[in-house]
C-alpha cells in the first residue's frame, strides 16, 4: 500500500535536516482595515518551529495568536485583513511569495490545521467521510470509493470507534471529543510537516481535553511533524510543548523552553498567567487575576502595551516600547531560547 | 439576515481582534442604554435616515393635505378633463377633470390610514395569540397555531378579496382584510421570540430571583420580543399599502370614487400609450412611500439585532 | 413551457386546416371553396354557441351563423325572411302559420323541415335545460308546462306536415315574428339531442351558412367554414377565425390585434376611441352606428324620494348629458332623448324625454321643489363595479350634487349583488343600468322596462325579479301594450307604442334616458367588401366578401 | 419521517379545513344570488334562477352544501361554473396550465436572477456590483408589481414593441409578465442570498475548506453555495403565496389567462364555484409545497430532525 511506503519514508526524510526550522516567521504584521481605523493585529512576530517540535502559542484572546496562524495557513479574512509585512518561510522558501494556485497545494499534503471548535469547523451538511476523503479526492485524484477507505482508515488512526459504520454520520452527530479527533484526522490525512492546531482543546470537556491532546502528540510523534499549538492554557502546554511564545497585542513578548518559562517567567505578563492558573496547594487562597482588560488595538497603549495592567511599570513602561531581547543569566551568560519584552526582564527573572 | 449598506454592515465585519477589543470594551449587554444604542445605530444607516424622511414626509403631507392641495381633489371640471400636465393643473387632469396633483396629495391619507391601521391590527392580535400560544404552550399553544396557520394559508391578496367579497368594498373592510391575514406573522414572530427568551440567561435569573410569571412576561419578554414586531411592523406597511394599492387597482378595494393611488392607475390602466401621466405619477407616489417604509424597516432591523446584517 | 405546446397547438391546426381545404377542394363543384379568405376577430369567451342557451353578442354571432331561422334582422331592425317562404297570422293575433321553405339541409344532411323547429323550441323550453333565452318563447301555449317541468312536449308548437309550423299563443301578439330573429329559435337537428349533450354544446351541428371546424377550443378558438351546402345565399368567406381572448381587456387586445393585423374587425376600449377614430377614420376602416339599446337610470318609482314624476324629472333635468358626453366620453357617446333607440325608424321619437334634451338647473330645481327633493335630501345611486362605469357615475353624481344639493351616496357593488340591491322592495334612488333588444320591436324594450307585468314582485320577500325594477306601474300604460300588441296593422301599432313612451318617459319619467348605445368597430375595408354592424352588433359575416 | 409527514398531512387537512370553512362563510354572507344573472348583465329569469338553484343545490342549508362540496373535492369534482355550466375542474384546467407556467418561469427566473445577483454582491462584497445589487434589490422591494408590470409593458411593448400585448404562445409574450412576477422575489432572494453566503463565508467550515487546500472553485460551489442555499429553498416555500398574489396582478396587467384572472372576474360575477376552486386550490398549493421544502429542508440539512 502507498500509504505505509510513505510513512515509512518521510520520518526519515525529515530526521535528516531537523536542524533547519520546517517553519520560520519573520517580523510578520498582520492588519485589518474596519470603519473604525487600521488594527494592527499583529506587529513583527518571529517564531520558528522544526520537524518534530511542539511550539506553544500563548495569549489571552485578540493577543493576535490566532490571526498569525491563519496568516501562516493563508486563510486570512482578506479583505479586511491583509500582512502588512514580514515574510512566512516554509522550508526555507517564502510562501507569501507564492502565487495562490502554489500556496493552496501546500495546505494539506504540507501543512494542517486543526480548530478550536469542531463542530463549527466541519461543514454541517457533508458526512465526515465525505469531508475526510474531500482530501484525498482533491489531493491525490482518488476516486470517492478510495478516499472512503481512506477515511475510514484515518477515523481508525485516530481512535474513532465503529469508524466503517460512522463514516456516513454527519459531524452534529458525533460527541465533541469524536468531533476534534475527526478534525485532527482530517489535518493528518496527507501527513503534511507542518500542523497548526488552534485551541484544539478549548471546547472540549476536562477530561476528554487530556486524550484529545495525547492524540495530538503522540500522532505528532509518530509523523515526526512540526506543531505548533495555540492556546490560552497553560495547563494544556506544559505537557506537550518544546517551546513556548507568549502574544501581547499583536507581539510576542516571551519566549523560551517550556520549563524554562514555567520555573521562571522573563515577563510580568507571563507571570500573571502563571500565576493565575489554579493550584491544589493553594487551596483556600484568593486566586489570582491579571486586573483590567486587553488593549483596544485600535488605540494600543503608549510604550509597554501591557502597561496598564502590570503591576510593576515604571514611567519608562510608558513611554518606551521594550524590544524582544536576549534573557540573560545573573552572569550575563546567555540563556538558550530565552527573550523577553520588557524593561525589567532581568528583574522579573531573577527577583 | 442582509445587509442593506456598506456604511451599515462594514461594523459588523469586525473580525477577531476587532470584536474581541469591542466586545471586552463593552462588557455584557448594558439594557440601561439599549434604546439610545438602537437609535445610533439607526440614524448612523443613510438609507433608514431616507427612509424616516420619506416617511416623515408622507405623514405631514397626509396631515395637512388640505393646505398642499391646490384644489379639492373631488371637483369635477368636465371642460378640462384629461389635460396634460402643466397650465393649471401639476400632473394633469383625469377623466372627470380632477386635478392629479391634489388627489396624489389626498391619496396619502389613505394610503397611511389603511397601512397603518392594518398593520396595528395585525400587530395587536398577533402579539396578544402569539403571547398566549408562546406562554400557555401545550394545547393552547397547538389549538391557536393552527388556527394562525388556516389563516396563513391564505396568500395575502387572495385572502383580502375573499373577505372584500363577503364585507364589500371600502376603507374598513381592506383594512380588516389585511390584518387577517398578516396577524399569523407577528404571531410566530412573537411565538417563537418567547419560546427562545423564555429560556435566556436573565429570564432565567429573573425566574431564579422569584420574579413571578406575570412579571417576567410583562418586564422581560415582552419588551425583547418587541424589537423584532416593530421591524416587522415598519417593513410590512409598506407591504399593506402595495397590497391595498393592489385591491383597488384589481377593482376590489376602497370605492372607486375615493381619491386613492390603486383606484387612480385602475382608472389609468386603459390610458396605457395615450395619456401615460395618469399612472405614472401615482406610481411614484406609491414607489416613494414603499422604499420609505422599506429603508426604515431595513434600518430598524438592523438596528435592533445587528447580529442579523 | 408554453412554446412547445402552442407551437404543437399551432401545428395541429394547420394541418387540420389543410386537411379541411383538401377535402372541400375535392368536393364536386365547389372550385372556388378554396377561395374567399379568411376573417380573423377577437371575441370573448361566449357563454354557449349551442342555440338552446346562445346568448350575448359573442354567442350571437357564433350562433346566428351556424344556423338559419325563420327571419333574420337587418341593421336597421327590419325583419328578413330567411326560411319562412310565407306567414299566415290570425285576425286575434293568437295563431301564426309559417311555411317553410323545403329543400335545405343541415350539415350532416338532415333535412331542414317544421320538426326541426319545434326540436329546436322545445330543447330550449324544457325545464332541464334551464335555459337563459328560454323567455322570448314564454307567450306560446304549453310554455309554463314545459318551462316547468309538467310536459315533455311544446303545446303551442306543432308541425302539421313538413313544410308547416304552427305557433298559438295564449296573448295577442302582432309581432310574434320579430321575436324568431333571436338566435333560440332555431332549428336542430335530431343528433343535438338534449341540452346537456356536450359534444353538440360545443360543436353544434346547424343549417347555418357557415359550419364548425372542429369543437370549440374553449378559451381560445372557434373556427367556422362555409357551408357549401347551404340551401340560400352561400357565404363569400372561405373560413372565419375566431380567437377568444380573455374579457379583462377584450378590447384592448382587439385593438391591438387590428392594429398588428391580426384581426379584421375590433372594438376599443373606452379612452382609446378618439385616437382610433382620428386614425382609422379617414381610411375608412371606422365604423360608428347607433344601435339597438339605452343606457338609462333606473328610478324607484314607489320609494321615496323618486315616488313622483316631478322627483324624477328634477333628477334627469340636472344631468348635464352633453357635458358628460364630451368631457368623460370625449365625444364618443351621445345623450338619448328616448328609450327607444332611432334604429327603430318606425317608433323613434327624438326628443321625446323632454328632460333629456338639455340641462336645465332651473327647471331641474322647480321639479324638485314640487317633488319633495330638498337640498340635502339623501339620495343613492348605485352601480356595478368592474365594467368601466365608475367614472362617468361621478360625473352625473356631482351634478346631481351641484344642482339640487342632493346628499348623492355612490353605491358600486359587483353586478349580482347590485341586482339583488335592485330588486329589493325598500331600495330608493336610482340606479345606473341599460337595455339591449333581443329582437327588433319597441314591445322588447318597453314591456319589459316599464310594463307592470314585468315587476314580477315576490309576494313573500316583496323582491321584484322582472326587468322593470323601477317599478313603473301604470294602468294606462299596460292597457296602450295590451292595445299595441293586438293592432294588427304595423303604422297603427307603433302610433301605440310611441304613444306608451311618450306616456311613461317624458310625462311621468317612468325612468331617466342617459345616453344612446353607440357602438365603434373597426373593419378591415381594405382586403374586405361590405363590412356592416349587424343587429346583434357583429360583424355581418355572412354577407363579406374578400376584395 | 414517515410519522412526520403523516402528522404534516394531518395538519394540512384540519388547515384546508378551516380555510375552506371561512371561503363559504364569506361567499355564504353575500347578499347577491350567485345565479341571478347572465352572463352580461342582465337578471335571469326567475324560474330559470330556481331551477339553476335547485341544480346547484343553492337552497340548501350552509352546511349540507359544505357537506356536498367535501364530499365532490374527495372525488376531484369541484363543481360547475355558474355561467357557461362546464365542469370548474375542466374551466381551471389550461388555466392552471398558464399559472403554472407563469409561475414556473417566474421562480427559475427567481433563482437564477436572486441566487446570481446574491453571489456577486457577496464574493466582491462592497464592490461596485455589490452596491450596484444592494441598491436594485433595495429599489425592487419598494416597486409594486403592477407599477413594474405598466412600466415594462409601456416600454417593451408599447414604445418598442419587443414583445406582443397578446399572448401569442410564444416564449416571448412570457417574458414580460415572468419578469413582472419574479422581481420582487428574486430581488428578497439576492438579498438573503447576500447575506446567507456573507455569513457562510466567515463560518469556520469554509476556513476548514480553503485550510484543507481545496480549490477556491471547490470551496465556493460545495462548502458555500450548498449551505447558502438552504434558506433561500425555505424562503421560496414560503413566498409562494406572495407569488400567487403577485400572479393576480401580473395576470391582470398581461391578460394573462391563469387562475388569477379568473378569480378576479369570477369575484366580479360571484361565480362562486371558480372562487371556491381557485382559492382552495391556492390554498392547497401552498401548505402542500411547504411541506415539501420542509421535506427538502431536511434533505438540504442533515442537522434538521423532522419530528
Amino acid at each position: 500500500m502507498t500509504a505505509s511506503s510513505t510513512t515509512a519514508d518521510v520520518p526519515r526524510q525529515r530526521g535528516g535536516d531537523s536542524e533547519a526550522p520546517v517553519l520560520e516567521v519573520r517580523d510578520l504584521h498582520v492588519e485589518f482595515a474596519t470603519r473604525e481605523g487600521v488594527v494592527k493585529a499583529v506587529n513583527g512576530v518571529n517564531y520558528s518551529v522544526s520537524s518534530g517540535e511542539t511550539l506553544a502559542v500563548l495569549g489571552e484572546s485578540g493577543s493576535g495568536k490566532s490571526v498569525t496562524a491563519q496568516a501562516i495557513m493563508g486563510i486570512l479574512d482578506s479583505p479586511p485583513g491583509r500582512v502588512a509585512k514580514g515574510e512566512i518561510l516554509f522550508r526555507g522558501q517564502d510562501i507569501l511569495k507564492l502565487p495562490e494556485n502554489e500556496r493552496r497545494k501546500l495546505r494539506g499534503p504540507k501543512m494542517a490545521m486543526i480548530f478550536q471548535d469542531a463542530l463549527s469547523a466541519l461543514n454541517p451538511v457533508f458526512s465526515v467521510g465525505n469531508q475526510l476523503g474531500e482530501m484525498f479526492r482533491v489531493h491525490q485524484g482518488m476516486s470517492k470509493k478510495d478516499a472512503k477507505v481512506k477515511a475510514i482508515e484515518l477515523m481508525d488512526r485516530v481512535k474513532i470507534p465503529a469508524a466503517k459504520s460512522r463514516v456516513d454520520d454527519y459531524p452534529h452527530q458525533f460527541s465533541g471529543g469524536m468531533r476534534q479527533r475527526i478534525m485532527i484526522a482530517m489535518a493528518l490525512a496527507l501527513e503534511p510537516d507542518l500542523i497548526i492546531a488552534d485551541e484544539p482543546t478549548t471546547a472540549l470537556d476536562v477530561t476528554v481535553q487530556a486524550q484529545v491532546m495525547d492524540l495530538l502528540a503522540d500522532l505528532q510523534r509518530e509523523y515526526n511533524m512540526g506543531l505548533i499549538l495555540i492556546t490560552h492554557d497553560l495547563g494544556v502546554v506544559a505537557d506537550v510543548a518544546d517551546k513556548i511564545a507568549v502574544m501581547y497585542a499583536g507581539r510576542i513578548v516571551e519566549q523560551a523552553p517550556v520549563h524554562e518559562l514555567y520555573k521562571r517567567p522573563a515577563h510580568p505578563y507571563t507571570r500573571g498567567l502563571l500565576d493565575s492558573i489554579p493550584r491544589l496547594d493553594q487551596k483556600g487562597q484568593e486566586l489570582y487575576a491579571i486586573k483590567g482588560l486587553p488593549p483596544n488595538l485600535l488605540k494600543a497603549p503608549s510604550g509597554c502595551a501591557f502597561n496598564p495592567r502590570c503591576p510593576k511599570a515604571q514611567d519608562i513602561c510608558r513611554t518606551e516600547m521594550p524590544p524582544l531581547l536576549q534573557v540573560t543569566e545573573q552572569d550575563g551568560t546567555e540563556l538558550a531560547g530565552r527573550a523577553s519584552a520588557c524593561h525589567f526582564r532581568e528583574e522579573q527573572l531573577h527577583g | 439576515m442582509t445587509e442593506l449598506t456598506k456604511s451599515t454592515s462594514v461594523a459588523g465585519d469586525a473580525t477577531a481582534p476587532a470584536q474581541a477589543a469591542n466586545a471586552e470594551a463593552e462588557p455584557a449587554v448594558a439594557r440601561v442604554t439599549q434604546w439610545g444604542e438602537i437609535r445610533h445605530r439607526f440614524l448612523a444607516n443613510k438609507l433608514a435616515v431616507v427612509g424616516l424622511g420619506l416617511v416623515l414626509l408622507l405623514f405631514l403631507t397626509a396631515a395637512f393635505a388640505p393646505l398642499i392641495a391646490p384644489q379639492d381633489p373631488l371637483a369635477q371640471d368636465l371642460n378640462n378633463t384629461l389635460q396634460e400636465p402643466g397650465n393649471g393643473h401639476l400632473l394633469g387632469t383625469d377623466a372627470l377633470g380632477r386635478d392629479q396633483f391634489s388627489r396624489i396629495i389626498y391619496g396619502t391619507r389613505i394610503a397611511v390610514e389603511i397601512g397603518l391601521a392594518s398593520i396595528f391590527l395585525a400587530c395587536l392580535i398577533g402579539i396578544v395569540i402569539g403571547a398566549l400560544a408562546g406562554y400557555f404552550g401545550r394545547a393552547t399553544d397547538s389549538v391557536l397555531m393552527r388556527i394562525a396557520d388556516v389563516f396563513f394559508a391564505f396568500p395575502l391578496l387572495i385572502g383580502a378579496i375573499v373577505i372584500i367579497i363577503a364585507m364589500g368594498r371600502g376603507v374598513m373592510p381592506v383594512i380588516i382584510s389585511l390584518a387577517v391575514f398578516s396577524w399569523p406573522t407577528v404571531s410566530r414572530l412573537l411565538r417563537s421570540s418567547i419560546l427562545s427568551v423564555r429560556e435566556a440567561d436573565y429570564v432565567l435569573a429573573a425566574r431564579a430571583l422569584g420574579a413571578d410569571t406575570r412579571r417576567i412576561i410583562l418586564r422581560h419578554i415582552i419588551p425583547n420580543s418587541i424589537a423584532a414586531v416593530m421591524a416587522y411592523a415598519a417593513f410590512s406597511v409598506g407591504g399593506a399599502i402595495v397590497a391595498e394599492a393592489s385591491l383597488s387597482f384589481l377593482g376590489v378595494g376602497v370605492s372607486p370614487e375615493v381619491p386613492e393611488w390603486g383606484n387612480m392607475l385602475a382608472a389609468a390602466k386603459d390610458f396605457m400609450g395615450v395619456k401615460d401621466f395618469l399612472w405614472t405619477y401615482p406610481s411614484i407616489a406609491i414607489v416613494l412611500t414603499v422604499l420609505g417604509f422599506v429603508f426604515v424597516g431595513d434600518g430598524l432591523r438592523d438596528a435592533l439585532d445587528p447580529k442579523l446584517r | 413551457m408554453r412554446g412547445a405546446t402552442s407551437a404543437k397547438w399551432v401545428v395541429g391546426a394547420v394541418i387540420v386546416a389543410m386537411a379541411a381545404t383538401a377535402c372541400s377542394s375535392n368536393d364536386a363543384g365547389s372550385k372556388d371553396s378554396a377561395k374567399g379568405g379568411t376573417f380573423r376577430l377577437g371575441i370573448t369567451e361566449p357563454t354557449a354557441i349551442d342555440p338552446y342557451n346562445s346568448q350575448e353578442s359573442e354567442g350571437a354571432l357564433v350562433t346566428h351563423n351556424l344556423f338559419t331561422g325563420l327571419y333574420s334582422a337587418t341593421v336597421d331592425g327590419k325583419l328578413k325572411p330567411e326560411l319562412a317562404e310565407s306567414v299566415q297570422t290570425s285576425d286575434d293575433g293568437k295563431t301564426w302559420t309559417f311555411k317553410i321553405k323545403q329543400g335545405t339541409k343541415f350539415s350532416n344532411g338532415e333535412a331542414v323541415d317544421a320538426e326541426s323547429f319545434v326540436r329546436g323550441w322545445t330543447r330550449v323550453v324544457a325545464k332541464d335545460s334551464a335555459s337563459d333565452v328560454a323567455y322570448p318563447f314564454a307567450g306560446i301555449n304549453g310554455y309554463k308546462e314545459l318551462n316547468g317541468g309538467n310536459a315533455t312536449t311544446f303545446a303551442g308548437v306543432t308541425a302539421p306536415d313538413a313544410s308547416t309550423l304552427k305557433v298559438e299563443l295564449s296573448e295577442a301578439d302582432f309581432e310574434f315574428d320579430k321575436k324568431t330573429v333571436h338566435q333560440a329559435f332555431s332549428p336542430v337537428p335530431k343528433v343535438a339531442g338534449a341540452a346537456s349533450n356536450k359534444a353538440y354544446n360545443d360543436a353544434p351541428i346547424g343549417n347555418g351558412p357557415f359550419k364548425m371546424e372542429g369543437s370549440w377550443q374553449h378559451n381560445k378558438s372557434i373556427t367556422l367554414v362555409r357551408n357549401d351546402d347551404y340551401g340560400l345565399e352561400k357565404a363569400k368567406l372561405a373560413k372565419v377565425e375566431i380567437s377568444i381572448l380573455n374579457s379583462a381587456n377584450g378590447s384592448t387586445l382587439e385593438y391591438q390585434g387590428f392594429q398588428s393585423g391580426q384581426f379584421d374587425w375590433a372594438r376599443m376600449p373606452t379612452p382609446q376611441q378618439p385616437v382610433a377614430k382620428a386614425k382609422y377614420s379617414p381610411m375608412k376602416k371606422w365604423i360608428e352606428a347607433d344601435t339597438s339599446g339605452v343606457n338609462y337610470l333606473v328610478a324607484f318609482n314607489q320609494t321615496a324620494p323618486l315616488n313622483n314624476p316631478d322627483a324624477r324629472k328634477a333628477i334627469s333635468y340636472a344631468i348635464d348629458r352633453e357635458a358628460i358626453a364630451k368631457g368623460v366620453f370625449q365625444g364618443m357617446q351621445k345623450p338619448a332623448t328616448s328609450v327607444l333607440p332611432p334604429s327603430f325608424a318606425d317608433t323613434y321619437q327624438d326628443g321625446v324625454c323632454s328632460s333629456c334634451v338639455k340641462q336645465d338647473k332651473e327647471k331641474a330645481k322647480q321639479y324638485a321643489e314640487k317633488g319633495g327633493l330638498k337640498p340635502g335630501t339623501v339620495l343613492d345611486f348605485g352601480y356595478n363595479t368592474g365594467a368601466g362605469h365608475e367614472e362617468w357615475v361621478q360625473a352625473v353624481a356631482q351634478q346631481l350634487k351641484d344642482v339640487l344639493g342632493l346628499d348623492v351616496k355612490l353605491n358600486g357593488k359587483p353586478f349580482k349583488e347590485a341586482l339583488a340591491q335592485q330588486q329589493d322592495k325598500a331600495t330608493g334612488g336610482i340606479w345606473r343600468s341599460a337595455w339591449g333588444a333581443d329582437y327588433p320591436t319597441p314591445d322588447n324594450f318597453l314591456y319589459p322596462l316599464l310594463d307592470s307585468g314585468s315587476i314580477n314582485e315576490d309576494p313573500a320577500t316583496g323582491k321584484a325579479a322582472g326587468d322593470n325594477r323601477g317599478r313603473y306601474n301604470n294602468p294606462k300604460f299596460d292597457e296602450l301594450i295590451t292595445k299595441a300588441r293586438g293592432t294588427k296593422d304595423p303604422a297603427a301599432r307603433a302610433a301605440v307604442y310611441k304613444e306608451a313612451e311618450k306616456l311613461a318617459v317624458d310625462e311621468e319619467q317612468g325612468l331617466i334616458p342617459l345616453w344612446k348605445r353607440t357602438q365603434f368597430r373597426l373593419a378591415a375595408t381594405d382586403k374586405f367588401n361590405n363590412i356592416q354592424l349587424d343587429f346583434f352588433e357583429d360583424p355581418n359575416l355572412a354577407e363579406i366578401s374578400a376584395k | 419521517m414517515g410519522r412526520y409527514v403523516i402528522r404534516r398531512l394531518g395538519q394540512m387537512v384540519v388547515v384546508l379545513f378551516g380555510a375552506t370553512v371561512i371561503l363559504f362563510c364569506c361567499l355564504f354572507v353575500l347578499p347577491g344570488d350567485p345565479v341571478g344573472s347572465l352572463g352580461g348583465d342582465k337578471a335571469r329569469d326567475p324560474a330559470v334562477v330556481e331551477a339553476l338553484r335547485e341544480r346547484y343545490g343553492l337552497n340548501d342549508p350552509l352546511p349540507v352544501q359544505y357537506g356536498n362540496f367535501v364530499k365532490n373535492l374527495a372525488q376531484g369534482d369541484l363543481g360547475e361554473d355558474y355561467t357557461q355550466r362546464r365542469p370548474v375542474t375542466e374551466v381551471l384546467a389550461p388555466k392552471l396550465t398558464n399559472t403554472a407556467e407563469l409561475a414556473l418561469a417566474a421562480i427559475v427566473l427567481d433563482i437564477l436572477i436572486g441566487l446570481l445577483a446574491g453571489l456577486i454582491a457577496a464574493l466582491f462584497r462592497y464592490s461596485f456590483w455589490d452596491v450596484l445589487i444592494t441598491l436594485l434589490t433595495t429599489m425592487a422591494v419598494g416597486f409594486p408589481s403592477f407599477v413594474i408590470g405598466m412600466v415594462l409593458q409601456k416600454v417593451f411593448v408599447v414604445q418598442f414593441k419587443w414583445f406582443p400585448l397578446i399572448s401569442d404562445g410564444t416564449m416571448n409574450s412570457l417574458i414580460l409578465p415572468a419578469f413582472t412576477l419574479a422581481i420582487l422575489d428574486a430581488a428578497l432572494v439576492a438579498r438573503l442570498m447576500r447575506g446567507t453566503m456573507l455569513e457562510v463565508l466567515r463560518a469556520d467550515y469554509v476556513k476548514t475548506a480553503v485550510a484543507k487546500g481545496l480549490p477556491r472553485r471547490t470551496v465556493l460551489v460545495k462548502h458555500v453555495m450548498r449551505n447558502s442555499i438552504i434558506p433561500v429553498v425555505t424562503y421560496l416555500g414560503i413566498s409562494f403565496g406572495s407569488l400567487l398574489g403577485g400572479a393576480l396582478i401580473t395576470e391582470a396587467i398581461f391578460n394573462w389567462d391563469g387562475i388569477g384572472l379568473a378569480l378576479v372576474q369570477a369575484v366580479q360575477q360571484q361565480n362562486n364555484p371558480i372562487i371556491i376552486g381557485v382559492v382552495s386550490f391556492g390554498v392547497a398549493v401552498f401548505v402542500l409545497l411547504n411541506l415539501l421544502v420542509d421535506l427538502l429542508y431536511a434533505v438540504l440539512d442533515p442537522r434538521i430532525r423532522l419530528a
